[in-house]
């Protein structure tokens, strides 16, 4: 067992002992964040020096237990995980330090569980990024929709609860439906789960079964929110912003797709699902969620809910990727999940300082509180923009990516057009629906906002380490 | 040398239960089952060691070679339900030492010992001896007992509950008793093996049809196998913690290996292929589950909630014996022992729950979770379980049920399976929402509010013994090396035609 | 036929017995009526048994000189067992009834039901 | 009835006499039927009878209920006993054979014994019974 | 001749077990059920079973007619409750096939009395043959239940004990103990 091998088992572990620790202090409030914000430098440090020792990584990895014989529970490190990883500790850096602040500003009761169960769902996206089969994937998928049960439901008020059962049953419900079912034929057809590059599958089933097994995963992996099984993002938005900033724009959603593209490449093989065939019929299932969810964003006034919308119409950017099965677009999927996890957060982040400071939801209350909260509202514009992919933002790269893509698909000119139209329709209606909002805020005329109110500063200084990221991420996509 | 430990292991609760019935004393009948159950397990631990590699020990009772005498043939399906009853018992009877004051009039402690441990013995004789008959009279020593015991529950229902349970137990024993009649009187003989090897040569008489038919009807109705489960619910939901803990891990289980036994060693399997009872019971099982799981979903008084889920469980233990395949059975055989940990742990939850609250209502256990995190934790553990999340031991059987249902290409059986399971999930919500948030106001619960700390404390015995079951629950759900291995043992052995043993 | 009907004839109405048994047992609503049934039905599985042993011309099982065709022990011991089974649930299915009867005042078990019900 | 002459009278013949065939019932049910079991009934029903007749406290006073209690659970642990006496001395468990050094003999001294721990046993259970459902008729 | 007696028992035996059906006075109830134990002893004589019979008039006319008197007794309710309007059709359908069920299982038994059949041959022959000189006791009945299925008669005396003890558990306060109606309400 190498050197790296440590400090893989360290990423998983240093979040749950820093929850234990966590939920030990909660008298001393100050200690406990102390020791949040401790334990997510750690961990964003680990995971980098996993990401910076990447190429002597591959052998690193150890197993857990073996429940089932051929089934492992087994973690190993590899480039895509640990970008998943790092993308996901990093953002909870941020996300802590604006934690603080709002759940103090908010005065939300609880907070020492709140913060516990936190580090236990990032051990959870931890196990998820670093899992090396899909066995040990399932699991922990399975875990974290547990985990975070708590955290939507924290407010404990009677929408929560709806919301929360709303949650559990969808993802839970649909995992067990679909995706379970699915990996034991898998399993029965190929022996094993393991994560191998170009797929377990080729040559040991009918190509005719890709379609339906592939099917099934794509509805039992229902965190990646595509329709019809998206409802239950809209109604986790009961939670705390910090949570909804986090996980329900990067970690769990994320995880979703993750399993997506972790099924589509390493489980079936692009190269198979191509030659199957069954992409040309599924792609259409992202591309109409990615259109329908869109035009469903723009319906809400709240402000939380359209964030959720336009998150589930990203996501199936993702899946989309995935599902044309090019090398382009599957690296363009890739990028997106760490752009749209940038540019999301720094919605949410905003949303939630607005939410704070302002007490608004609404987004036709917003007029003119740009000049109160100028700070808030530039960093919402740099998200905007960021996703809406203008060019130097990283959303650019992954749209670029999945284009060309879709381009190189199967002689399909009309998959081409259509991917071609429903990106450019989403970022239209995109462009209506998010950058209203700031426009709204700055320029609109509101007697209200004449001095500047700021968010507390936690608030901020989160999202001040948002705003380097991005500037980092900038440089980072173009050394690409 | 384990010729001699095999009947230990039931003669040590026939000595010492006598003996506890004159006592009065409450610690020290306690201490005497304590130690029986503890000796109990290591017997069987033993036993099962020795015949792990597919070997048999044979005792003869008296003596006497049979068929002439009764014999005790142990393989490891024997050994391993002696193991999950003594196993559940010692849990158990580590949580009487202080549920069982609580919930039991203080002049019959020494009483209520001596029957527990009747009923232990009863079912470890079911479960190690190889004579049909004496396979019944120790099915009424372990029944007999149970109604006693469970009509010791608080509530006037107990009573009822308890009396539609000996009506119904009774005719299922007879039922078995008639079979059992109509096989002798064509076979002439109550050994088991003497007649299974013999079967050919009187397989075609309808004697021998009509006595299969009753006895799978007896011990379907002991076994609760749906439809004939309608005692289960009440006689679980009403009787002491203590009782509703080690019947509801074991008693099913129990009559089920009869059954097992029956279908595999009794009678030749394509025997009873032909009579179309594979179908039959397949069938019956998933609908089992689905209105098991259903009727729990429904419920909303915790511990009828998991009496129902245990239907559906041995729903799910029926459709896995009649896949006959080997995973399959190797799934029932091992749900047998999984069910049994986590039913065990719930109905622990149960029991501290209504030692501190003094209800099981779900509307009136509002924000316990809160106040008991570890006991709630525990059965939040124990509910997934239930429901089959990945890591723990529910989800080992339910994917070993699924590939075996995938590999026989039944899909409905899968659909049935799934369905279950996400019924369970919706029921095992019901508990934990019901726990976990904080109302407005403290429910006031018989004048106590919950989560008060007034409330008397759970004692430590209870939490000690509730906590082993969890931990089972993960352990097992990841290191399944002794279950399974057993299991497997057990289903190669009872697939293979029993004149290959003989 | 005729000597079919004779052979069996006896089993035919032990079964008959039997059943009437069990229809008491699970028809009538008043419990202590049920535990009669429940008696008669052993007890007609037990005669079942016994009558399985019967050898024409043979005496009781008990060794002498003077005979030399028995009846079938076997049958018998097993069902001295039963019998003591028997008895043994009635008693207790009394001492159920009568703790019923203390806390319902009433040994109808669909009154029981309508009780139970409303609760 | 507590009060009836004649009733008296022949019960302190009857039960007496009934106790006497109980007794024969016990020890000749090896060549007569009879055995353990059904002597425990018939010595029962001598003591239901006089219970009946003399009234509940004084069929108390004749045999004390802990008497009875220790008596039914000593029947058992007699029968249990000697299958453990015959696994010590090295049969199997309820092997009489080995009890004495001619099989027979044991054979038969195992019978004995066990057949007066079934006598034992149900007797006191019966009359237990009796006594526990009695005492339920006139709660004092 | 032993057949004839042997099926009139059984005729007055039917009567007797529908008279139990239908009779609404309990404690008239409870003598016929002890007629028809008597009658069951009867049978059993005539089937060669004194044991048997000894027990069945000890047990079923003795002890069980008069725990059923004591309780009826006890609850002091001595008629049965006219039916309500609830059906019986169930129950006798449920009789009428398992007694059919049984009918067709008993097509091929061996007839009353057959020596050669499987019961009277298999095991059964052992012990005529080998029981004495194997055991000592010419008493078949009592070798078997004491020698060779000692076993079951252990079971058979625990399973007295368990009556015992279950009733004693049962009725064994003198005071009536008050039953409170609510699930899981303590008597504190």
């Amino acid at each position: 067992m190498i050197e790296l091998t440590y400090w893989l088992i360290a990423s998983l572990t240093v979040p749950i002992v820093g929850a234990i620790l966590i939920s030990r202090l909660d008298k001393a409030e100050n200690i406990r964040e102390a020791v949040t914000l401790i334990t997510a430098v750690v961990l964003f440090g680990v995971n980098v020096y996993l990401y910076l020792n990447l190429d002597n990584a591959q052998q690193a990895g150890f197993l857990l237990a073996e429940p089932i014989d051929g089934l492992s529970i087994s973690f190993a490190v590899n480039s895509f995980g640990v970008m998943f990883a790092l993308i996901a500790s990093g953002l909870w850096l941020a996300t802590s330090v604006y934690a603080i602040g709002y759940m103090r500003a908010h005065h939300e009761k609880h907070q020492t569980r709140f913060f516990t169960l936190f580090a236990v769902a990032i051990a959870g996206v931890m196990a998820v990024a670093y899992s090396d089969n899909l066995f040990t994937l399932f699991i922990f998928y399975e875990f974290l929709t547990v985990s975070t049960y708590p955290l939507v439901t924290h407010s404990g008020t009677r929408e929560a609860k709806r919301g929360g059962r709303k949650y559990i049953l969808i993802l839970m419900g649909s995992s067990i439906l679909f995706f379970l079912p699915a990996m034991i034929t898998v399993y029965f057809i190929a022996g094993n789960l393991e994560f191998v590059q170009g797929g377990i599958l080729q040559g040991s089933m009918d190509p005719a079964w890709v379609l339906p097994l592939l099917l099934l995963f794509i509805l039992g992996i229902s965190k990646a929110g595509v329709m019809p099984l998206h409802r239950w993002l809209p109604s986790a938005m009961v939670a705390p912003t910090p949570v909804s900033a986090l996980l329900h724009a990067v970690a769990v959603v994320k995880a979703g797709v993750f399993s997506v593209v972790k099924v589509v490449v390493f489980i079936f093989g692009t190269d198979f699902i191509t030659e199957s065939g069954a992409n040309q019929i599924l792609i259409w299932i992202p591309i109409f969620t990615i259109v329908a969810a869109s035009i469903i964003a723009l319906t809400k006034d709240n402000l939380k809910e359209r964030l959720a919308y336009s998150t589930i119409s990203q996501l199936s950017y993702i899946v989309l990727g995935a599902l044309l099965a090019t090398k382009d677009a599957v690296t363009g999927a890739g990028m997106h999940i760490a752009m749209h996890a940038f540019g999301k957060i720094a919605l949410f982040f905003a949303a939630g300082a607005i939410l704070v400071t302002m007490h608004k939801k609404a987004v036709s209350e917003l007029d003119g509180m740009g000049r109160a909260m100028p700070f808030t509202f530039t960093v919402f514009t740099i998200g905007t923009l960021s996703i809406l992919g203008i060019p130097f933002f990283g959303g650019m790269w992954s749209k670029w990516y999945l284009l060309s893509g879709s381009l190189g698909f199967e002689n399909n000119d009309l998959v081409f057009w259509s991917v071609l139209a429903a990106l450019g329709l989403s970022s239209l209606l995109n462009t209506y629906y998010l950058l209203s909002i700031p426009m709204r805020g700055f320029f609109m005329q509101n007697s209200a906002y004449q001095q500047i109110k700021e968010a507390p500063t936690a608030c901020l200084i989160g999202m001040a380490i948002l705003y380097t990221c991005f500037s980092i991420l900038r440089c980072f996509t173009n050394y690409h | 040398m384990s010729e001699q430990l095999t009947i230990l292991l039931v003669v040590i609760p026939l000595i010492f239960a006598p003996i506890t019935a004159l006592l009065k004393n409450h610690n020290i009948s306690w201490l005497i089952t304590l130690v029986v159950s503890i000796i109990s397990l290591i017997l069987s631990f033993i036993i099962l060691f020795d015949v792990s590699d597919g070997s048999h020990v044979i005792y003869e009772l008296g003596g006497w070679r049979p068929p002439w005498g009764i014999e005790y043939k142990i393989d490891s399906l024997n050994a391993f339900i002696a193991l999950i009853v003594s196993g559940v018992a010692t849990v158990t009877s580590i949580y009487a030492f202080h549920s069982v004051p609580k919930e039991i009039d203080k002049r019959s402690y020494g009483l209520f010992y001596a029957a527990f441990q009747l009923c232990l013995l009863g079912l470890l004789g079911i479960a190690l001896t190889g004579d049909i008959f004496n396979l019944f009279v120790f099915l009424e020593i372990s029944s007999l007992s149970s109604y006693a015991l469970i009509s010791m529950g608080k509530s006037r229902k107990a009573l009822t509950a308890s009396f539609s349970y000996l009506v119904l137990g009774t005719i299922g024993a007879t039922f078995f008793l008639i079979g059992v009649g109509f096989l002798f009187a064509a076979s002439g003989s109550l050994n088991i093996a003497d007649i299974a090897a013999r079967f050919s040569t009187f397989a075609d008489m309808q004697l021998v049809m009509t006595g299969f038919i009753f006895i799978v009807l007896g011990l379907g109705l002991k076994a609760a196998i749906f439809p004939l489960h309608s005692w289960l619910p009440n006689a679980y939901s009403h009787a002491p913690s203590v009782v509703s803990i080690f019947l509801s891990a074991t008693a099913t289980k129990v009559s089920i290996y009869a059954l097992l036994r029956v279908l595999f060693d009794l009678y030749p399997i394509d025997y009873w292929q032909s009579l179309l009872l594979p179908q039959i019971m397949l069938a019956l099982g998933c609908v089992g589950v689905i209105y098991g799981s259903f009727r729990a979903w429904q419920q909303v008084e915790l511990k009828r909630l998991l009496a129902f889920s245990s239907v559906a469980q041995i729903g799910y233990i029926v459709i896995g014996i009649s896949l006959l395949n080997e995973t399959g059975v190797t799934a029932s055989v091992m749900h047998l022992f999984n069910h049994a940990l986590i039913k065990a742990t719930l109905f622990m939850g149960a029991g501290m729950i209504l030692y501190r609250a003094n209800t099981t209502l779900l509307s009136e256990l509002r924000g316990f979770g809160g106040s008991m995190p570890w006991t709630f934790m525990a059965i939040v553990l124990a509910g997934l379980s239930l429901i089959g999340v990945p890591g723990t031991v529910g989800f080992v059987t339910k994917w070993y049920l699924l590939e075996a249902a995938i590999s026989e290409g039944k899909w409905i059986v899968v659909i049935a399976i799934v369905i279950g399971s996400v019924l369970a999930v919706a029921y095992v919500w019901k508990i934990v929402e019901a726990m976990y948030f904080n109302s407005k106001r403290k429910a006031i619960i018989h004048g106590v509010n919950s989560g008060d700390i007034n409330v008397a404390k759970a004692p430590l015995s209870l939490g000690i013994a509730l906590w082993i079951g969890a931990a089972g629950c993960l352990y097992f759900g990841l290191y399944t090396d002794l279950p399974f291995d057993a299991a497997q043992s057990v289903a190669k052995a009872l697939l293979t035609p029993t004149s290959a043993i003989n | 036929m005729m000597d079919y009907a004779i052979g069996h004839i006896n089993y035919w109405l032990i079964i008959a017995v039997m059943m009437v048994g069990l229809y008491t047992l699970i028809s009538r609503s008043n419990l202590i009526k049920k535990l009669a049934g429940l008696a008669m039905f052993q007890t007609a599985v037990i005669l079942f048994y016994v009558s399985m042993g019967k050898v024409t011309g043979g005496t009781v099982p008990i060794m002498s000189t003077d005979y030399t065709v028995y009846s079938n022990p076997l049958p018998q011991v097993l069902m001295l067992t039963a019998i003591v089974v028997g008895v043994a649930t009635t008693a207790v299915g009394f001492a159920l009834v009568i703790r019923i009867k203390e806390a319902y005042d009433t040994v109808e078990e669909d009154q029981i039901n309508i009780m139970d019900n409303q609760e | 009835m507590i009060n009836d002459l004649i009733l008296r009278v022949v019960t302190k013949w009857l039960s007496p006499t009934i106790i006497l065939f109980a007794l024969y019932v016990q020890f000749h049910g090896d060549y007569s039927p009879g055995g353990g079991f059904q002597a425990g009934v018939i010595f029962s029903s001598a003591i239901l009878l006089y219970a009946l007749t003399y009234g509940l406290d004084a069929a108390l006073k004749v045999i004390p209920e802990t008497a009875l209690r220790v008596c039914a659970s000593f029947g058992v642990l007699l029968y249990a006993g000697v299958g453990v006496a015959s696994m010590i001395m090295g049969g199997n468990f309820l092997n009489y054979s080995v009890l004495a050094n001619n099989p027979l003999t044991g054979q038969h001294i195992g019978i004995i014994v066990i057949e007066l721990g079934v006598g034992i046993t149900v007797a006191a259970v019966m009359i237990l019974l009796f006594f526990t459902f009695a005492r339920r008729v006139a709660p004092e | 001749m032993s057949l004839t007696i042997n099926l009139v028992l059984l005729v007055f035996l039917l009567v007797m077990a529908l008279a139990v059906l239908k009779t609404k006075h309990l404690f008239a109830m409870a003598m016929l059920f002890g007629l028809y134990s008597l009658l069951v002893a009867g049978l059993f004589v005539v089937l060669d079973a004194p044991d048997v019979a000894f027990t069945e008039a000890a047990v079923g006319t003795g002890i069980s007619t008069v725990l059923m008197l004591v309780t009826l007794a006890s609850i002091k309710d001595g008629h049965e409750a006219v039916s309500t309007g609830k059906t019986r059709v169930g129950p006798l359908i449920i009789c009428v096939v398992m007694g059919g069920l049984l009918i067709f299982g008993t097509h091929d038994i061996a007839e009353l009395g057959d020596i050669k059949s499987a019961p009277n041959q298999q095991v059964a022959l052992h012990y005529i043959q080998q029981g004495q000189a194997e055991t000592g006791v010419p008493n078949l009945v009592t070798a078997v239940l004491a020698s060779y299925r000692g076993f079951d008669t252990l079971g058979e005396v625990t399973v007295v004990l368990t009556a015992g003890i279950g009733v004693l558990l049962l009725l064994g306060q003198r005071r009536k103990i008050h039953v409170k109606t609510r699930a899981g309400s303590n008597d504190k």
